[in-house]
C-alpha cells in the first residue's frame, strides 16, 4: 500500500451548490495508488491557525488521472480551501486507511449529503468491473438543491436513482433509509455501501443488521495525524475485548457489525 | 565552511545521538506508520508510544480537540502493552541505524520498575524515558510529576531496577519546575525531558458538553512554545544532566531555541502530524545554521544563550 | 424571543454589572484609549492597568514579542502611580455608565492594602482586583499568587483595608490552581477571577539572545485559552464566590465557553489589540446566541456544562 | 485627531522592487485625517497566525484621496500581505501617533531604505504648502535596484535627491549621513526629518546634534496595539526621569533629543 506525502497541484475548485465544492488536484502517485473509501489528509494552509490537516475522501481519479475531492464548507479549514485557486499548491498526504471491498455482486449504495463523497469513486469503479454487479443507489439530502450538487456526477453515469429529502422538494419526503425497504423485496442478499451522518449510518447498520445484507460504512471521527499514530481517531468496536478501533486504519470503511454503535 | 564537517552528535547521559532530532512519544506511533515518509536511519532517536505493562485501550472518543495553534488529546494512554511491544514493534525499531528509545508509564512506582527492569533483558534499546505525569493510582490519582518527592521516588525506583541511560520527563503543570528537576536529578536519572503537555479543555457551546469525552486533555503544539522554552531554560541552569527539550517545535529555528536555552537534544511532537517529513528537514535546517553561522558542531551552541 | 427581552446582567459579588463582559487589565488603558473605537457606556466593566502606590517606568524594552497565536509581554508593570491615577485618569471613566474596577500591584502586603484603602476614599469606583502575580520583593521575589498562604495573607490584608468588591485575579503558573482559590475564598474575596498570564519564553536565534529585554515574559492570547478554561472550570467546582474567566477569550463563542464552565463575567485581554471593537461584537454575540437557543437570561447558561 | 478602525479596500498591491511594494486603499476617512509621519495598524489576515496588527506608515494620501503605504516583505505579515488581491478587504485603524511638524522652512529629508515610507507624505505636503520651504533631499539604500524603488516618486515631484549606496552601485559609496556634511556650508539651520535603521538615526541624531541643527526622527519598536494601551512600544527617554516614551503615542516621530539613543 503506498503512501505519500505531495505537493499537489490545484486544477480547479469549483462551486457546486452554495456550501459544496469540487476540487481537482494533480497528483499523479497518489491518484494511481488511490481505491474507492481511502482518503487523504490536506493542509491548504500556512501558518498554525488551523493546525491540522483535514482528511477528505478520494470523490474520485477522473480519467486523466487526477483525483477529486467534494467538499462542504463547514468551518475555518473548508472556509480557507475554498478560497483557493489554481495553479495554487496542496500538501497532501494519501491515499491512507481501509476502503471499500466490493467484489460482491449485488451492491446497494446509500448516501447522505456529503457522505456522498466516497461513494463515486467505488460507483465508478465497480461500473468498470469485469463483470458489473447489479447496482442500487440511493440518495438523502436536505433538499433539491442539494440533491442536485451530490448526484450531478451518478447521473452521468446513467446509473438509477432512489433519492429522498428532508424537505420532499425532490423524490421522496423522508430519510433516505426509508428506500432501502423498496428493494427489499425486489432480491435478497445485497451489500450495502454507505456514507452519510452518524444518525443515518446506525439506522442504515440496524437496518441490514434486520435484513440480513452485508453493510460497509465510511465513518469520520475527530483524526490529527491520519497515520495511525496519534491514536485520536478511536471509535467503539463492537467487540470489547478490542475496545476500540482507530478510524484512520482499521477504517474509515467498516463492516458495519465490527462497531459498538452506541 | 563545508556542509559535511558540520558536526550534529550529542550525547544523552551516555547515549550517543547521531543528532539531536528525536520524535517525542505518543506522536510517532512506534516507527514504521511513518516510515513511508521519513528515512527512519536519519533520526537521532526514536522514542516510542509510552508502554505499560498491560495493554490499554486508552479513553473514549472523542480524544482529540484543534485549538487555536494547538491541540488538545486525551488519549488516555493507549497502547499494545509490553509483550507486544517486544515480539510486535521493537524488531522493526531495531533494523534501524536510529536509538530506539522506550517510554514507559504506569499506575504505581512498581509497575514503573518492573517494566524498565523486564526492559533491560532486550538489546538494542538506546535508553528508558519515564513520563511522570500518570496519575498514581496508590495516591488517589495525583500525577506522579507534580509532586516532587513522588517524582523522585518513582526516578529511584526505576534507577535501581535497570542500567540503561534514564530519562525523567517532566510535567509542566507545577509552581516550580526547577524543585521537580533537581529532584529527579538527585534520584538518579542520566538526563531530563520536557515538557510533557499543559492540561487544557474546551468546550461545544451548541450541546455545552465538553469537546473531549475525558473532559480535560493535554494541550501541545506551536502554542505552548514559549512556556516549554522557558523551562527548559530553567531547568538547564539548575541540573547537570542534559536536558531534552519539548513542546511545540515545528521547525528548525524552533529547535534552536530550545538548543541555545540549554537544551541537549530535542523532541517534535505535533509537528510530525502536520509535516510527517518535518523531523528530516529539521535536522538539515540545524545543519544549514551552523554552516552559516561557521560553526563546527551543533555542541557548541547548546546553552549558549547571552543573558 | 425577542432579543430585547434577552437579560444579560450579571452580579459579581455585590458588583452588578449590565453584562458580563469586561476588558483585562493591562490592555484596555485607562479606558479612553478606546474611545475612538468602542462605545465604553456599553461594557460591563473596565479594569484599568495595574495600578501601584508610586508611578513605575517598566522594564527595558524590548517588551513585547508575538508568538504562535499568542504574544509574551514584560510590560514590568508600567504605571501611573496612584496619585495620578485619581486625578487624571478616574474622572473620565467615572463619565462612562460602565463600571469602573481598579487592578492593584504592590512589592508587599502593606503597599497592596495602603493601596486598596486610598481607592476605597473614592466615589465611583467599582470593586478593587488585587493581582497576585507580582514578586513578593520582602519573601526573596516570589510571586504571591503562586504560594497559597501569601495569597491568603494579601487578600485579607486588603479585605481589612476595604469594603469595595474585592477580586483576587490569580496567577495560572501554579500545580494547584484550586488550592489558591480556596484560600482566597476564605481569606475574604467576593470574587475570583483568572488567568493571569502564563510564563514564557522566545529567543532570537541570530544573536542569541532572548526576544525579551526581561527575559521572560507572559503569554496571553488565543494559544492559552484550553488553559485558561480548564482552570476556570476547575475552581468555579470548588469555590463558592464568582468565577470571572480570562484569558485567550476573541469571540463570542470564546466567551460563552467560560461562562458555560461556570464563569460569571469573563475579561477580554489581548483580544482588544487585535480587534478594539472585541468587547461590543462579544456583548452582542452573546445576546444572539441566548436568543437563538431561547435562553431569556445568561444567568441559565454559567456553570450549565453537561459532564 | 480623529482616528478610526475601518474595512478598507484594497485597489491596488504593487511590486515596486524585488521585495517592496506598494499598496493602494480606499479608506476616505483614514486618508482624509492622516498627516505626515503617522501611521496605520493593519490587520490582513484571518485567524490568529500571525496574532497581531502590523504597524505602517502611511506613504502618501494620493490625489484621488487614497491611502498608500510602502512595505518590505519580511516575514510572515508582510509576505501574507504581499499576496493580498484587489477588492479584498483590509482592516485598518488610523491614523495613528505624532506625527512631523513641520512649520519650519528650511527642510533636510534623510531617508534610509524602506524608512522611507513617511517622508514621501511629509515632501508632499511640504511642496503644498503656502509658503514652501527650501528642501533637500538625501537617500541612502544598499543598492541601485533598492534606490529606484524607493526614489521614483520623488523623482515625480520633481526635487533634487543626493543619494547614497552602500555598494557604491549609485550615488555616494558609503552611509548617506555622509552626504549631510555637503550642505552644511551652504547654510545654516536646517531642519532634519529623517527616518530608517535605527544606526542611521543615531549618526543622524548625532551630526544634528553636533551641527546645532532640529532634527525629528521617526521611530520603529515592538507593536501590540498602537492606541498607547499596552504600553509594549517603551523607548528610552533622555531624560532619565521620564523612563521611557511610547512610540504609538508620543512618537512614531519623536525630537531626537527626546531619546536616550542607547
Ligand atoms: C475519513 C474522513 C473523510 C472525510 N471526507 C470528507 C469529504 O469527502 N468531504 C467533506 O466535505 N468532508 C469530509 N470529511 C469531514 C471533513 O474532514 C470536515 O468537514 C473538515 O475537517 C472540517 O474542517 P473545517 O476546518 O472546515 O471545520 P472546523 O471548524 O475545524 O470543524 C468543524 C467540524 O469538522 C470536523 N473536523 C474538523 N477537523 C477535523 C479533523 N482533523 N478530522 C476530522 N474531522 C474534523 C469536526 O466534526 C468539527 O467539529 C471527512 C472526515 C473524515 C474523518
Ligand atoms: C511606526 C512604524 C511604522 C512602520 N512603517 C513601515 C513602513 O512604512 N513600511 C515597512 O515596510 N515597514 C514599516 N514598519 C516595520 C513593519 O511594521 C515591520 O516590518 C512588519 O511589522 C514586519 O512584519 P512581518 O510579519 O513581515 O515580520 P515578522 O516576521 O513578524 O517580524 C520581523 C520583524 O519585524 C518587526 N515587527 C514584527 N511585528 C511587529 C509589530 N507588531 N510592530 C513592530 N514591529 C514589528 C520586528 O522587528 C520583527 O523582528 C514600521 C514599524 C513601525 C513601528
Ligand atoms: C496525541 C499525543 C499522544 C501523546 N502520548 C504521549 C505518551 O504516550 N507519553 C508521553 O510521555 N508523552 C506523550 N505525549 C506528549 C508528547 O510526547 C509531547 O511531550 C507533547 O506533545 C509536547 O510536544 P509537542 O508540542 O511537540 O507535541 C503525547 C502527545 C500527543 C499530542
Ligand atoms: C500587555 C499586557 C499587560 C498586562 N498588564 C496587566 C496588569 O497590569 N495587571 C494584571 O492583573 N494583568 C495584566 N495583564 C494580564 C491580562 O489582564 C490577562 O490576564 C492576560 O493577558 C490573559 O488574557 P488574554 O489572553 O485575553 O490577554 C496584562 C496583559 C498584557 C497582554
Ligand atoms: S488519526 Fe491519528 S491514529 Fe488515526
Ligand atoms: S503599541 Fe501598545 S502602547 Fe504603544
Amino acid at each position: 500500500m503506498p503512501q505519500f506525502q505531495k505537493k499537489a497541484i490545484l486544477l480547479q475548485n469549483k462551486k457546486v451548490t452554495e456550501d459544496i465544492y469540487k476540487i481537482t488536484l494533480e497528483s499523479p502517485e497518489v491518484a494511481r495508488a488511490a481505491r474507492p473509501g481511502q482518503f487523504v489528509m490536506v493542509k491548504a494552509f500556512n501558518g498554525f491557525d488551523p493546525l491540522l490537516r483535514r482528511p477528505f475522501s478520494i470523490y474520485q481519479v477522473t480519467d486523466n488521472g487526477n483525483l477529486q475531492l467534494l467538499y462542504k464548507v463547514i468551518g475555518k479549514g473548508t472556509k480557507l480551501l475554498a478560497g483557493m485557486k489554481p495553479e495554487q499548491h496542496i500538501d497532501i498526504i494519501g491515499p491512507l486507511g481501509r476502503g471499500f471491498a466490493f467484489d460482491r455482486s449485488k451492491i446497494c449504495i446509500v448516501g447522505g449529503g456529503i457522505g456522498v463523497a466516497p461513494l463515486f469513486h467505488l460507483m465508478k469503479r465497480v461500473l468498470r468491473s469485469p463483470h458489473p454487479s447489479k447496482v442500487t443507489v440511493l440518495m438523502g439530502a436536505r433538499s433539491r438543491e442539494e440533491m442536485l450538487g451530490i448526484t450531478q456526477d451518478f447521473e452521468k453515469l446513467g446509473v438509477e436513482l432512489g433519492v429522498a429529502t428532508d424537505d420532499g422538494s425532490m423524490g421522496h419526503k423522508g430519510p433516505v433509509t426509508e428506500l432501502m425497504g423498496e428493494i427489499r423485496d425486489q432480491d435478497a442478499g445485497w451489500t450495502v455501501f454507505s456514507c452519510g451522518p452518524y444518525p443515518m449510518l446506525k439506522a442504515v447498520a440496524k437496518i441490514c443488521d434486520e435484513y440480513g445484507w452485508e453493510c460497509q460504512v465510511s465513518m469520520e471521527t475527530m483524526m490529527a495525524c491520519g497515520v495511525a499514530a496519534c491514536l485520536g481517531c478511536a471509535i467503539p468496536a463492537a467487540a470489547e475485548e478490542i475496545g476500540y478501533l482507530h478510524t484512520c486504519k482499521d477504517g474509515p470503511v467498516f463492516d458495519a457489525r465490527e462497531l459498538a454503535w452506541i | 565552511m563545508d556542509i559535511d564537517t558540520v558536526d550534529l552528535r550529542v550525547a544523552i547521559g551516555g547515549l550517543a545521538l547521531q543528532n539531536p532530532v528525536m520524535t517525542a512519544s505518543g506522536t510517532f506511533g512506534y516507527g514504521e506508520e511513518f516510515s513511508p515518509y521519513v528515512n527512519l536511519h536519519r533520526l537521532g532517536a526514536i522514542i516510542v508510544k509510552g508502554i505499560s505493562l498491560q495493554p490499554r485501550k486508552g479513553n473514549p472518543p472523542p480524544r482529540i480537540v484543534e485549538t487555536p495553534c494547538g491541540m488538545l488529546n486525551s488519549i488516555g494512554l493507549e497502547n499494545v502493552g509490553l509483550d507486544t511491544f517486544i515480539s510486535d514493534k521493537l524488531p522493526f525499531l531495531l533494523e534501524t541505524r536510529t536509538k530506539v528509545i522506550v517510554n514507559i508509564l504506569g499506575d504505581c512506582v512498581e509497575e514503573y520498575a518492573e517494566l524498565a527492569q523486564k526492559l533491560s533483558d532486550h538489546k538494542g534499546i538506546g535508553a528508558i524515558e519515564i513520563n511522570i505525569s500518570c496519575p498514581n493510582v496508590k495516591k488517589g490519582g495525583v500525577a506522579f510529576g507534580t509532586d516532587h518527592k513522588m517524582a523522585a521516588e518513582v526516578t529511584a525506583k526505576v534507577r535501581k531496577a535497570t542500567s540503561l541511560p534514564l530519562i525523567v520527563k517532566l510535567s509542566p503543570n507545577v509552581t516550580d519546575i526547577a524543585l521537580i528537576a533537581k529532584a529527579v536529578e538527585e534520584a538518579g536519572c542520566d538526563a531530563i525531558s520536557l515538557i510533557n503537555t499543559l492540561l487544557g479543555m474546551a468546550i461545544d457551546i451548541q450541546s455545552r458538553t465538553p469537546k473531549l469525552r475525558n473532559v480535560v486533555g493535554g494541550l501541545s503544539g506551536p502554542a505552548i512554545k514559549p512556556v516549554a522554552l522557558r523551562m527548559v531554560w530553567q531547568v538547564a541552569q539548575c541540573v547537570n544532566v542534559p536536558v531534552i527539550g519539548i513542546g511545540g517545535i515545528s521547525s528548525a529555528a524552533d529547535a534552536i531555541e530550545f538548543l541555545i536555552a540549554g537544551a541537549s537534544a530535542i523532541q517534535i511532537g505535533t509537528a510530525n502530524f502536520i509535516n510527517p517529513q518535518i523531523t528530516e528537514q529539521i535536522i538539515t535546517g540545524i545543519k544549514n545554521y551552523l554552516q552559516e553561522h561557521e560553526i563546527d558542531s551543533v555542541r557548541k551552541i547548546i546553552g549558549s544563550l547571552k543573558v
